[in-house]
């Protein structure tokens, strides 16, 4: 059974992670990100992580997507001239850099000589990976990294602030309100010419006749 | 004591540099060296050449982490370098003292800095300590030919700098290593003078690669035959003023780096590569002086010549004979003596043959100018090593300890000797003889040119009249430094100390 | 931005007390021994605050003097910790001196890249109070890091160092090079950090546990040779190599040393290199030192290639600040050796030369923006031909810089180096000595340039200008419309010059904090 | 299943997510590609956690959330930056930096 | 004073000579310079007849005196001390060179009126003869090498006197650098001996010489033969004399001097010091015999050929000088020493002569434009005969008995020497046959216009542009001589005086050893070579056979010169052309300056250029400067070629680094 759940799961997730590199809409690539990480999640629950699990569907693919949603929208309404298809030869560097790391990673997974790996894992002792087990853990031993992890958090929005905030004089151009954006009209089929959309409509209407 | 030596010219210079004005500058660093020169003269009538110890010791430790000391000491080796240093220096101040300089206060502190790290290169008794000098001594000189020298100034004095420190980078390499491997042997705690050092002997093999870093750094810095490269165009560029005590003193310091603290401290090593430094000797010597006698531009017929004069002084440091050691030891003052006086002399010709320091440009010279003429010419014989002179002193007690261990080697360079009278004539008659050069206007030299000149003559014929000044004080040592690396040579040299 | 930092702080808080109060196993929690930390993240907090104020004064002096303030307290505590060992909050963080004495470099650099940032155009352009608090905010994050004593803390750390790097080196906005600098930062950091956390999830696999001493008795335990550690051993180094940028992972250096606010660069040259090797002789040296036999060869090559290529790509770059980047990777190459021996000589040698390389860098970064602020030529070298004579009082700082950099006697550069070379020679590793003698002499070639340039050349006719008044040539700052000297640029050039001409001549004090920090490692070397 | 599989799972990942930050220009997809390795390490983390039947694994991958979170959120804010800066969104197109 | 404070003074007096003309070169009024630089040397003429009083007081076992000043160098077993040995055979040369000397600068006194280096002229002069004086009195082989080497270079100074002739300044160069040659040689020998006697004092290593080493054994002979390299380079024999001819750019009493008292003898004394190391060295001195021997041949030859009136002379010089060689190498000192001192005497006398002469003909040396000046200066006529006959051996002049001396000797050594001594006689009648071709064609004949000037208006004649008589360029007169204001030496008082003083000794010098009548010289000697272990079976069959012989020889040269270049000037042309190939080479001086030139400066010219123009460049700078730094500017431009701004590519490499070095950890395992 948990066979079946893990094969369909881990197909999932690795499905995904190629529909963010190949898709060349970014915001299908997000989509897919999505799914892979629902399928993820879906991993992180057979293997006792109820917690995490959750946190992942809940942070991720809830909150930090959406932010996407709203960069790429926003970025890419008037489109820049995003991702053509990369050269050959990058591709190809890129598939043989991957291929070796996998290489390697298999290797050290399965070459290890630790028995462990071979078993489906220690014996299950009750509550582990629940919410109570992991908030204990949080506030004993890794209490400095929680509470450093919450500052981080700060840090990181004071420095996007900073970054993404608008200056007077620094970026010529955009004056008056930005373009209204909705989620939706980005799946709207539009006029060819206007850069990514202009691809992602055409693969559109290639695929249904 | 010996602090006071090395840290008054800086001193003094840094006070002149400090004070500002056009002439102040000047005087304060002349002074310094004077004084500094006082001092050493002193220390030389005070100087008993007795049994094989240093004297005004100092022996501070410097950082404790390093076993570095901070330890100066005087022995017969380095007493008449440190003279001919802060000789050399002082009347080169003068020398520079009759001249504008555009950045005054900037020059005379590099000069300086340039006088105590010579010194202290010198007067050091522990490795480190003399390796800092070492390469300190290169930063004043290389702004001094960089900010003051000719039209190709900063490629020369980047040459210059740059192979000169390749070098003693690697003897860097080479010091620290021996210190290590050294206190791992013994046992005892890391300490880089040079007593310590010469407490334990390394294994052979060891103290053939560290030789060989040393050997690089000092083949460099005299230069030797095939690392002369940066000799030309840093000769060519430098300010004749910063030349003279340039080629006079610097060089020296590599081959007292071979004899104070490679032979002593390496033996074994010494006598493995003494085939090889007497071939580079050799090389030096025939190189150089075939140079010579083809170059017409007048530094750089000195400059080789001097390549050929350090060949001389490596083979009599690698005869591994007392002998020779003696030789080199005088060689190296009088070379020193010698050679400071020809390039201001060279100064002086160009500026009678409208600016051109071209031999071809030159002649007839001596017409009226007979004074300027004849100490040329003195000068000159000494510089080619004729009998009566120190130089041929030197020559003689090089060679013939040579004679003893290696007599074909003796024999091939006697060829330099002979080379030596072709070149050095050459350029005194091209100069002083025959029709005058188009530009040439024949002009005496004026007194202050003479108050330069007139020391350096005295003391070449001081020289060349009693030798023996230096060498009864400078006997003990160089026979202590040389004893271990000559006790291993093959054949023994060994003579009756007749008649001492 | 204020709502968002009260609701943190007071999580913070709450959190804690929570844990400390119906908790019977609540960790104990010494605040005494995180004092540092502490000063750090709470005087970021404030300089925030205070940044929000409206008046310009407030936001202009008072921002930058309470950052000030903050790393001298920082450095006080420090001080006030030094030489007494404790591993704080429950072990994941040890309060011992070689987390002092780096969080001491921290601060220093810190304090020097506030005060060369005072009056220039990076805090102006992203507010003063966020640029000063990101800054805290980063140095808080090494200290965290070279503090950690589980790979979690170490992560995080090292997370905390970045991301306000990320951000600062994108705050001259005008400047689109900024912005490069900063995406690529970004990009290839996050690569790089991937590539740790995965490595470092591989040695919890491997060893199942994430604190380095119960790793380290793992790895001595047994199967040390096993794939999977040592793989994840090879992912950890790399990640961290980036971080000190060894090559061949060095490649952001140049670009990102160049396009960041100079201040910046500075600081990240001095501060971020001497975090990621303080991190590095925590884990090799502590947690992976049963292991060293493996990994010790592969620390001297990856040194060799960096010194080699350091070295050699900055001969000839015309932008001081992408030469000092080369050089930085090169000198990162020699620092390295000090870790390759494992010894706990050399990991002095590594403090003490990520002091000196400290004090020389920032008196050559100093320089370099005094005159990008006086000239029109940004940081070409050409804004320092004929310094010599037109500005000694900066022209000495920048040549001692360069002599030391390039480990001329007299200079703090020399002593370091010779004590690098012996803790090599010591260790068995006499041909990375000569390596990195090797890559002196060509190191010459370009320092020298720079000093023949001050010394040797006259100043170049002004440059062209663009309509805009800012100066057409690349890395040409606008601040030179103001033409400002800046007195506090001086002196932190002079002081930072001086203490490396007296830690060349008098290094004792030096050699004993350096021994003092390593020491702190004996138990495991 | 037993963990070698999620750890062949994860190591897949975390090879597509390097090969894709080499093959798209896109910086926001590049960005997405770096959440991707950083999900392989927290698949690898929770299998080992569940290997060794310790939390630690899952704590730390929490804290990695946290992390990739907050590097998502700068990045983007570089982006907008950028975009405000009319400055072209492709990683190809910053070259201004080089040598 | 004792005989040694006299003969250091003999010394001081010539330096001190120099130093005050030196020093005070541009106060002393007119010919002041020269009256004291000759006064010096008459002063140390006088210490050394003291000397020589003195030591004729000793007893003659104790003859040989020595004293040390100060030590130049005495360390590690080297002792370099300043000593001079006083024994007859240096009180002989000292006499003989000093007072030679004496008269030499009592000539210049106003040969060189007017020259623009007057007072040079006399520093140099006195400088010369106090090196010569050192190298005699030298007891010790450093000082003798000093002493050796400074009459080197006082020469050079001397023959480069007009040092804006550039023949002149070559011809010193090239008389230097052969003496330094014979230095070099000298050295080597000396080193040689210090080897086995460890000692540089003369005395002491003449004491241990027969002790320590091996009669005939390898090193005494290979260091007599180095030797006997620095006695040929300064004697100028073959093949080291080329130097000689070319010193006849120096003025007159310049050559004097050379030729007679100083500079060239200095090789025969050296041998003669050196006999108790030669004496262990057979073969050393059969070289030397067999070289002085071709010496006085093909110098003869030689100046058969030359038609420049100097060098005719000095071609003479070289040919008596190896007599002398030929003389003291088979062991006849005394005879040999006999012979240099009479040629002293006559050899001065003769370029004197020839000095008048050539002033009086303007500066022109060339035999073909002289003719019939034996009116026009009868006083110089009269000296130069007087050394002509002198030279070419006629008695009673002292040439005859010096040179019969040697012959005889060298014939009672018997066996392979009688080939020396039909060289000798040879030698003999090309002497008288070319100084009388240079007698009678200089002096008889037709008035040449110089003469005619001299006789019919009783001044000098001035060529309008004065040219150098060597290579006829235009002389350069700022360097004074030779200037319009000689003065003749017929009137000149001090020169007369010199001349007849010497045309004297010439003509009476043989009396102090007449064969059968006086042996002063003998016994005076006796000492110094008492020890001489070569012995000369003379009878006195031999000797009236080598007198008669002489005589005869020398009248039958002097018969054919006359029917050659006065009965019928015809024959001498046509001989010539019938020996043509013979001539040439005679008139090419053998071709030893082109051989020199082939062997020795071509080769060392090459060197030079091949070490300045390739491998300097190609080796120095290319290969060590050139190859290291390309290296690094190639690794320079491969990195910053990979830097190329592309993140994706920084990315891919660093994976690519993060692969190698993930797999460099793999094969760890």
């Amino acid at each position: 059974m948990s066979a079946v759940i893990f094969f369909i799961a881990a197909i999932g997730a690795i499905a995904g992670a190629i529909g963010v590199i190949v898709l060349q809409n970014p915001f299908y690539s997000v989509l897919a990100l999505v799914g892979h990480l629902i399928s993820l999640a879906a991993l992180f629950l057979l293997l006792r992580a109820e917690f995490v699990a959750a946190a992942q569907v809940v942070v991720y693919a809830g909150a930090v997507m959406v932010l996407y949603i709203f960069v790429v929208s926003y970025v890419g309404t008037d489109a820049t001239p995003v991702g053509q298809s990369p050269g050959r030869a990058a591709t190809l560097g890129a598939f043989a850099c991957g291929a070796a790391l996998v290489i390697e990673l298999f290797i050290a997974v399965l070459g290890s000589g630790l028995q462990a790996i071979g078993t489906d894992g220690a014996p299950y002792k009750t509550g582990f990976g629940t919410p109570e087990a992991i908030g204990r853990l949080l506030l004993t031993r890794f209490l400095a990294p929680f509470e450093i992890a919450s500052y981080l958090l700060l840090v990181a929005a004071i420095g996007a602030v900073t970054l993404a905030r608008r200056r007077r004089g620094l970026d010529e151009g955009i004056e008056g309100d930005p373009p209204r954006i909705s989620v939706m009209d980005l799946l709207r089929p539009r006029p060819l010419g206007t850069g990514t959309m202009a691809e992602a409509g055409g693969r559109v209407e290639v695929g249904e006749p | 004591m010996l602090s006071l030596v090395i840290w008054l010219p800086a001193a003094t210079a840094l006070i002149g540099a400090t004070a500002g004005g056009r002439r102040v500058p000047g005087l304060f660093a002349l002074l310094g060296s004077l004084a500094s020169l006082g001092l050493v003269i002193g220390l030389i009538a005070g100087f008993n050449g007795g049994p094989d110890e240093l004297h005004y010791v100092i022996d501070v430790v410097w950082i404790r982490s390093l076993g570095i000391h901070y330890k100066l000491g005087l022995d017969g080796l380095n007493l008449f370098l440190i003279a001919l240093t802060t000789f050399v220096f002082s009347l080169s101040l003068i020398a520079a003292n009759l001249r504008e300089w555009p950045r005054t206060e900037l020059f005379y502190l590099l000069f300086g800095i340039a006088q105590t790290a010579v010194l202290g290169a010198f007067l050091a008794q522990d490795l480190a300590l003399f390796i800092g000098f070492f390469d300190l001594m290169l930063i004043p000189f290389y702004l001094l030919t960089g900010v003051y020298g000719g039209p190709g100034r900063v490629a020369a004095t980047t040459k210059l700098v740059i192979y000169t420190l390749v070098g003693s980078l690697l003897m860097l390499a080479g010091a620290v290593a021996l210190a290590v491997l050294t206190s791992h042997q013994s046992g005892q705690p890391l300490n880089f003078t040079y007593t310590a050092l010469q407490a334990t002997a390394l294994p052979a093999g060891t103290q053939d690669w560290i030789f060989l870093l040393f050997a690089a750094a000092f083949l460099v810095k005299m230069p030797a035959f095939p690392l002369h490269g940066w000799m030309p165009d840093a000769y060519r560029e430098m300010p004749i003023e910063v030349l003279a005590p340039f080629s006079g003193v610097l060089s020296k310091v590599g081959a007292y780096g071979f004899l104070a603290i490679v032979l002593p401290i390496l033996p074994r090593a010494g006598v493995h590569f003494q085939t090889l430094l007497l071939l580079i000797g050799l090389a030096s010597i025939l190189y150089g002086s075939a140079m010579a006698f083809t170059q017409t531009n007048a530094r750089l017929i000195i400059g080789y010549s001097s390549v050929a004069q350090l060949g001389f002084i490596t083979i009599g440091i690698f005869a591994l004979s007392s002998q020779s050691a003696q030789g080199a030891v005088l060689q190296m003052v009088n070379h020193g003596v010698v050679v400071a006086p020809l390039f201001l002399i060279v100064a002086l010709l160009s500026a009678r043959a409208g600016g051109s320091e071209d031999i071809r440009d030159m002649g007839g010279i001596a017409m009226r100018a007979p004074v300027l003429a004849t100490i040329f010419l003195i000068v000159a014989f000494a510089a080619l090593a004729m009998p009566g002179s120190g130089n041929f002193v030197g020559e003689v007690l090089i060679l013939l300890g040579l004679f003893k261990t290696k007599m074909v080697f003796s024999i091939i360079a006697f060829t330099g000797v002979l080379m030596a009278s072709v070149y050095m004539l050459r350029v005194f008659i091209r100069t002083m003889h025959n029709r005058a050069g188009p530009e040439v206007v024949s002009r005496e030299l004026r007194w202050r040119d003479a108050l330069v000149l007139v020391p350096f003559v005295g003391v070449i014929m001081l020289f060349a009249i009693y030798p023996q000044l230096e060498l009864s004080r400078a006997q003990t040592s160089v026979t202590s430094s040389i004893s271990s690396a000559a006790a291993d040579a093959a054949p023994p040299a060994s003579f009756p100390v007749a008649n001492q | 931005m204020t709502a968002i930092a009260r609701l943190h702080s007071a999580i913070v808080l709450l959190a804690s007390q929570q844990s400390s109060l119906n908790h019977p196993r609540a960790p104990h929690i010494d605040y005494a021994a995180i004092s540092p930390f502490e000063a750090l993240l709470g005087g970021s907090v404030i300089v925030l605050l205070v940044g929000l104020l409206r008046s310009r004064f407030a936001r202009e002096q008072l921002v930058p003097a309470l950052t000030l303030l903050t790393l001298a307290a920082t450095i006080a505590v420090t001080v006030w910790q030094w030489s007494d060992h404790i591993s704080a909050i429950s072990g994941a963080l040890s309060v011992d001196d070689l987390a002092l004495a780096l969080t001491l470099i921290f601060a220093a650099a810190g304090a020097a890249a506030v005060l060369l940032s005072w009056r220039a155009q990076a805090p102006r352009e992203s507010a003063h109070g966020e640029f000063h608090a990101l800054l805290l905010a980063s140095i808080a994050g090494m200290a965290i890091l070279v503090a950690a004593q589980n790979l979690v803390t170490l992560f995080i750390g090292i997370e905390l160092l970045s991301i306000p790097l990320y951000v600062l080196c994108a705050t001259e906005m005008h400047r689109a090079s900024s912005l490069e600098s900063g995406l690529k930062y970004l990009v290839i950091g996050s690569v790089g950090s991937a590539t740790l956390l995965y490595g470092l999830a591989l040695l919890y696999g491997a060893t199942g546990s994430t604190d380095f001493s119960a790793i380290a008795a793992s790895i001595s335990a047994g199967h040390s040779s096993d794939v999977l550690l040592l793989t994840g051993i090879a992912l950890v180094l790399v990640g961290l190599c980036f971080k000190a940028s060894v090559a061949p992972f060095h490649q952001w250096t140049p670009d990102v040393y160049e396009g960041a606010p100079t201040p910046i660069t500075a600081f990240m040259a001095v501060a971020t290199k001497a975090a990621a090797f303080g991190v590095l002789l925590r884990i090799f040296d502590v947690a992976l030192i049963a292991d060293n036999l493996d990994w010790g060869p592969a620390l001297a090559t990856l040194a060799t290639i960096t010194i080699i290529v350091g070295n050699v790509g900055a001969l000839g770059q015309s932008s001081l600040k992408r030469m000092l980047a080369y050089s930085s990777v090169a000198q990162a190459g020699y620092i390295m050796g000090g870790v390759v021996v494992s010894t706990q000589l050399g990991a002095s040698a590594t403090i003490f030369y990520l002091v000196v390389y400290l004090l020389m860098n920032i008196a050559a970064f100093a320089v370099i923006i005094a005159r990008e602020r006086e000239t029109l030529h940004g940081d070409d070298i050409d804004a320092v031909a004929g310094l010599g004579s037109e500005r000694p009082w900066l022209a000495w700082p920048l040549t001692i810089a360069m002599l030391s950099l390039a480990g001329i006697p007299a200079t703090a550069g020399f002593i370091g180096k010779v004590y690098l070379i012996q803790a090599l020679v010591d260790g068995d590793y006499t041909w990375l000595a000569v390596v990195i003698v090797v890559g002196s002499m060509i190191s010459l070639g370009y320092y020298l340039r720079v000093i023949a340039a001050v010394w040797m050349r006259d100043a170049p006719a002004p440059a062209p200008r663009s309509a805009n008044g800012r100066p057409v040539l690349a890395g040409g700052s606008p601040e030179a419309d103001t033409g400002g000297r800046h007195l506090e640029v001086a002196i932190v050039a002079l002081v930072f010059a001086a203490a490396t001409i007296f830690f060349g001549i008098v290094p004792q004090p030096l050699f004993d904090f350096a021994n003092h920090a390593a020491a702190s490692l004996t138990s495991f070397l | 299943m037993t963990i070698g599989w999620y750890l062949a799972v994860s190591a897949l990942i975390f090879a597509i997510g390097a090969g894709g930050v080499l093959v798209r220009r896109n910086p926001l997809v590049v960005l997405l590609c770096l959440e991707l390795m950083l999900n392989a390490a927290n698949l690898a983390l929770i299998g080992f956690s569940r290997m060794w039947g310790n939390g630690d694994g899952q704590v730390f991958a929490l804290i990695v959330m946290v992390v990739a979170a907050c590097e998502v959120t700068v990045g983007l804010g570089l982006i907008v930056a950028m975009h405000r800066r009319r400055l072209p969104i492709d990683v190809d197109e910053m070259r201004e930096l080089q040598g | 004073m004792s005989a040694t404070t006299a003969a250091w003074l003999v010394l001081a007096a010539p330096l001190a000579g120099t130093i005050v003309v030196g020093a005070l070169f541009n106060r002393l009024p007119g010919r002041s310079a020269g009256w004291v630089g000759t006064s010096a040397i008459a002063l140390s003429f006088i210490f050394a007849l003291i000397t020589l009083a003195k030591l004729q007081q000793q007893t003659p076992a104790h003859r040989e005196l020595t004293s040390t000043l100060w030590t130049i160098a005495g360390t590690v077993g080297v002792d370099a001390r300043a000593t001079i040995l006083v024994d007859p055979l240096s009180v002989l040369m000292i006499c003989v060179v000093a007072g030679v000397s004496t008269l030499i600068h009592l000539y210049s006194v106003s040969y060189l009126q007017g020259d623009r280096g007057y007072s040079r002229f006399f520093a140099y002069l006195n400088f010369f003869v106090f090196s010569m004086l050192l190298l005699v009195l030298a007891g010790n082989f450093i000082l003798l090498i000093v002493g050796w080497a400074f009459v080197g270079a006082a020469s050079y100074m001397l023959i480069s006197f007009w040092y804006r002739r550039t023949t002149a300044t070559s011809a010193g160069i090239k008389a230097f650098v052969i003496n330094v040659l014979g230095d070099i040689g000298l050295v080597l020998g000396t080193f040689f001996i210090f080897r086995h006697t460890h000692t540089f004092d003369l005395v002491a290593s003449f004491r241990a010489a027969p002790h320590v080493f091996a009669s005939g054994s390898g090193d005494v002979t290979a260091g007599c033969l180095l030797l006997l390299v620095g006695a040929f380079a300064k004697s100028a024999q073959i093949p080291l004399h080329t130097w000689l001819p070319d010193a006849m750019e120096g003025p007159t009493p310049v050559s004097a001097l050379i030729h007679a008292a100083t500079m060239v003898t200095a090789g025969v004394y050296l041998i003669a010091r050196m006999h108790p190391l030669f004496q262990l060295a057979p073969a050393a001195g059969d070289v030397g015999a067999i070289v002085g021997a071709l010496t006085l041949l093909i110098a003869g030859t030689i100046g058969l050929a030359a038609t420049d009136l100097k060098r005719v002379i000095a071609y003479s010089t070289m040919s008596q000088i190896g007599y002398m060689i030929m003389g003291v190498s088979v062991g006849a000192y005394t005879a040999g020493l006999f012979h240099l001192m009479t040629h002293a005497f006559f050899k001065a006398l003769l370029f004197m002569a020839a000095g008048s002469l050539i002033s009086a003909m303007g500066g022109v040396q060339s035999l073909n434009r002289m003719s019939g000046l034996r009116r026009a200066l009868p006083f110089t006529f009269a000296a130069f005969l007087i050394g002509g006959l002198a030279l070419s051996g006629l008695p009673p002049f002292s040439g005859f008995f010096s040179k019969d001396s040697i012959l005889l000797f060298v014939a009672g050594r018997g066996g392979w020497h009688w080939a020396l001594y039909v060289a000798g006689y040879l030698g003999a009648f090309l002497t008288g046959l070319y100084t009388f071709r240079m007698i009678f064609r200089a002096f008889l004949g037709e008035p040449c216009p110089e003469a005619a000037e001299l006789i019919d208006h009783g001044h000098l004649f001035h060529p309008a542009a004065p040219t150098n008589p060597a290579n006829g360029e235009l002389e350069d007169t700022d360097v004074g001589f030779p200037g319009p204001d000689h003065v003749i030496a017929e009137r000149a008082i001090p020169m007369r005086v010199a001349m007849s003083l010497l045309a004297v000794l010439a003509i009476a010098g043989g009396i102090v050893s007449i064969p059968k009548t006086t042996s002063w010289l003998d016994n005076f000697l006796a000492p110094t070579f008492a020890d001489s272990t070569i012995a000369s079976h003379t009878t006195n069959n031999l000797l009236y056979l080598g007198l008669i012989l002489g005589a005869a020889i020398s009248l039958v040269s002097i018969a054919t010169a006359y029917v050659l270049w006065v009965a019928r000037p015809a024959l001498a042309p046509a001989i010539a052309a019938r020996l043509r190939p013979l001539t040439t080479l005679f008139e090419h001086k053998w071709y030893f300056d082109e051989l020199i030139d082939a062997l020795v400066v071509r080769p060392g010219a090459w060197f030079g250029r091949f070490a300045q123009n390739t491998f300097e460049r190609v080796v120095v700078n290319g290969l060590l400067i050139g190859g290291s730094t390309g290296l690094v500017r190639a690794g320079s431009a491969l990195v910053r070629g990979t830097q190329s701004g592309l993140l994706r590519v920084y990315a891919g490499l660093m994976l690519v680094g993060i692969a190698g070095v993930g797999l460099y950890f793999l094969l760890q395992s």
